[in-house]
């Protein structure tokens, strides 16, 4: 009761905290300068429609890495913490019935179709490299729905994330060499703007992206199918 | 063309109505999917036929969607009706003959 | 007159929601508050178009694709869940 | 108008998640309420980027590249919450994974059976 | 800002408040967890009113099948534990 | 071969429609992203391939078509008269139909098609027998069922997909 009382106590004082915060608060008329340097210079020197892939791939490109590098940790992390339940036993799930198995088989492709889309076109449309990368392990996630005891091919995956991550690097270190610093996006030709082939590096990074992200939630999803029921 | 992408618009979302207003009131949990599948299936098509009159230029992707949904609704509904069924969920007293759980050998 | 009739289907389906929220909260067994949720999930798709068409942004459709091919993905989670299937 | 209503609802969040997981005994049940906080987080950094009258930061032909600067809103705080959501999902994996190592060594998921770090 | 977008944001928010209260307090664990899957889901729309297609479309994709399967996949491997 | 033309086919629409757009370098592209997903699914996306290609299965899908979209309104509008009247009559049952349709995709169009048609739901599809879920049932009998649910969508769908 008492430990009750003081989450209470915490929470009204943040409460007080935030209400301060927000009677202060109104929205500013104008963009902040760094706001408004990325949006009168991204169409110009990157050649990206969508300003925030343009932060995300290239102005904060490293930032990114690292991200890629902390959600490749974790799931070797779940791995790891969960390799020693392994299962022993197989069980036997209830099978997931006829029209779902069918209804798989039919949009599974679609589901993937449409992942490829959101990270191919990243820098022009809403979407990119995470978004589609979750899209792509929904669709694993579908399969896994349909079919719980069908086994996973970890070597596709883990062969995927690796050549991906490589790549990703590679890119990076080429613009390092041949443009204006590390992840820089210029290393290809800008191409018009709003083209599909545009943007410099940006469509290539932001698939390497999003299959490295797809191909990391996939082995997550992966290790933990296949543990022990307890 | 705009007033009749409105009207559709208004048809659609008074189909949602009714699909809430089943929701709310059949009896028990099959009813309430019948109530729920078609009659948010038939409002988000004639909602995104609406959108697709008042902006013609987005039909094609407004046509994506609702084939997605015309897939997915079915079988998304179908798959809980079994697994609601399989779990043994409460049937309204008026429910006449179960022939599914019969044929699993439970009780109906 | 356009703009009436748009308000108009705004609310009904707003109306529309807020009694597939009651279901949510109220509903008696599992089932119906999973019913309830993927009510909510379609009417979310036709509220991501009228954003979409009052913005004036075609480009937020991109959206309501990944809603409506993704949104059903967690029903079937949740009813092989309850048929115990993983 | 909106800004505030989102704002609220926000720090709204935050305050649920933060009280449920003080108060939960179930592990499973504080998990659900930190994810509660996170969305409640990420609603306020989108929040405070936005600006009335203004639309997404994706140039096309509503949205020409010469007048961005007076028609879009900040992408900066978008760019952090995309990349925050999904090392949520990372995060909330992990503590899934957790929850399950410590209900196989104790098959119970009460907080209070744990009790080794307790002070 | 047109009156539309103003009405479905106050109820969008409203019935997220409501989700996530039941998320915290509802008897059941399973419907804990889908009421915090429904807190994401609702979010997404929120978000795209907020001019943010880019996280409306990554909490819509991370939000509705992701998290919700990870909870309910651990939860079922785990049954019976879920009550205490 | 032809198995993997129309899945290829079908994909291949969809990008475009998703990509709005008919550059040289998004046909490109698509054509080849749909050419690994129908190798990763070569074994899945038969079922893309199940419809025959005839004039006469163009028909039936025409036929098909109007049937359907006639069936959705008349089971909404049944719908609304159910709701909407005070004392909600209802007489629910689950009874079981016979469908003579072989391959996966023709049966998965079939449920469907009978989910979302007046006052059905299927439940359940084992072998030869659908489950169907009734709102206001009529008839408890197998084969009076058949010829009140099943037969109006199968006739087409025999021609579509044998």
């Amino acid at each position: 009761m008492i430990k009750r009382a003081l989450a209470l106590l915490l929470v009204l004082a943040l409460g007080g905290l935030f209400a301060s915060l927000m009677s202060a608060y109104a929205p500013d008329p104008e963009l902040n300068p760094t706001a408004r340097y990325y949006a009168e210079h991204t169409a110009q020197d990157l050649g990206a429609a969508n300003l925030v892939t343009a932060i995300i791939v290239t102005y904060r490109g490293l930032d990114t890495l690292g991200e890629v590098t902390v959600l490749f940790l974790t799931a070797a992390i779940v791995g790891l913490v969960l390799a020693q339940s392994r299962r022993r036993i197989p069980h036997q799930p209830v099978p997931g019935g006829e029209l779902l198995a069918t209804g798989t088989r039919l949009l599974t492709p679609l589901i993937l179709l449409l992942g490829v889309y959101v990270f191919v076109n990243g820098h022009l449309t809403p979407g990119g490299g995470f978004q589609g990368g979750a899209i792509l392990a929904s669709g694993v996630l579908l399969v896994l729905l349909a079919d719980p005891v069908k086994p996973f091919s970890h070597g596709l995956i883990s062969v995927i994330e690796s050549l991906a991550g490589t790549l990703y690097v590679l890119i990076g270190l080429a613009g390092l060499a041949l443009a204006g610093g590390f992840l820089d996006n210029r290393i290809l030709p800008l191409g018009e703007f709003g083209q599909l082939f545009s943007a410099g590096a940006i469509p290539v990074i932001y698939s390497l992206i999003g299959l490295k992200v797809g191909a990391e939630f996939a082995s997550m999803l992966a290790s933990l199918s296949e543990t022990e029921d307890l | 063309m705009d007033l009749l992408g409105a009207l559709l618009l208004v048809a659609g979302a008074a189909f949602l109505f009714l699909g809430g207003l089943g929701l709310v009131r059949m009896p028990d949990v099959f009813n309430r999917i019948q109530a729920g599948t078609k009659a948010t299936t038939l409002g988000t098509l004639l909602t995104l036929a609406g959108f697709a009159c008042l902006r013609p230029d987005w039909a094609v992707k407004l046509l994506l969607i609702g084939l997605f949904i015309l897939f997915t609704n079915p079988i998304s509904s179908q798959v809980l009706a079994r697994s609601a069924h399989r779990a043994g969920a409460e049937k309204s007293p008026l429910t006449g003959v179960d022939r599914l759980a019969e044929q699993e050998g439970r009780p109906s | 007159m356009v703009e009436t009739l748009i308000t108009l289907a705004a609310i009904l389906a707003g109306a529309a929601f807020l009694m597939a929220l009651y279901r949510f909260l109220q509903g008696p067994s599992s089932a119906d508050r999973v019913v309830a949720f993927d009510v909510m999930t379609i009417i979310g798709i036709t509220g991501i178009v009228l954003v979409a068409y009052m913005e004036g942004r075609g480009i937020y459709l991109d959206v309501a694709l990944v809603y409506a091919l993704l949104s059903f993905l967690g029903v079937i989670a949740v009813a092989r869940y309850l048929e115990r299937g993983y | 108008m909106i800004v505030q209503v989102a704002l609220a609802t926000g720090f709204v969040l935050i305050l649920i998640g933060i009280y449920g997981a003080l108060t939960q005994r179930n592990l499973l049940r504080m998990i659900v309420a930190f994810t509660v906080a996170n969305s409640g987080v990420n609603l306020v950094i989108v929040a405070v980027g936005y600006l009335p009258g203004r639309t997404a930061p994706i140039l096309d032909a509503t949205v020409p590249a010469a007048e961005a600067a007076a028609r879009i809103i900040d992408p900066v705080p978008q760019a952090l919450v995309l990349t925050a959501i999904v090392i949520g999902l990372g995060v909330t994996a992990l503590m899934l994974a957790f929850a399950y190592k410590l209900y196989e060594k104790r098959r119970s998921l009460d907080i209070a059976r744990f009790s080794e770090l307790k002070w | 800002m047109s009156p539309i977008l103003t009405g479905m944001t106050v109820l969008l928010c409203l019935a997220m408040i409501v989700a996530a209260l039941a998320a915290i307090r509802v008897k059941s664990l399973p419907m804990a967890i889908l009421a915090g899957g429904l807190v994401s889901l609702i979010l997404s729309v929120v978000f795209l009113i907020l001019a943010a297609p880019d996280v409306a479309m990554t909490e819509a994709a991370i939000g509705s099948g992701l998290t919700t399967f990870l909870f309910f996949f651990v939860l079922s491997r785990m049954r019976g534990g879920e009550d205490d | 071969m032809i198995r993997l033309v129309i899945p290829f086919t079908a994909l291949y629409a969809v990008w475009l429609g998703l990509n709005q757009s008919l550059a040289e370098d998004v046909l490109w592209l698509g054509a080849a992203v749909c050419l690994v997903l129908v190798w990763l699914f070569r074994e899945g996306l038969t079922v893309f391939a199940e419809i025959r290609l005839s004039p006469r299965s163009l028909m039936a899908t025409l036929g098909f078509t109007a049937y359907f979209l006639r069936e959705l309104v008349r089971a909404n509008l049944a719908l609304a008269r159910i709701v909407l009247s005070p004392t909600l009559p209802v007489h629910p049952g689950i009874v079981m139909v016979h469908t003579g349709l072989k391959s996966p995709m023709g049966r998965l169009m079939l449920a469907n098609a009978i989910t979302l048609t007046p006052g059905t739901l299927s439940v359940e599809l084992q072998g030869e027998s659908l489950y169907v879920h009734w709102v206001n049932m009529t008839t408890s009998d197998t084969e009076a069922a058949t010829a009140d649910i099943v037969a109006g969508f199968e006739s087409y769908l025999k021609v579509m997909y044998g």
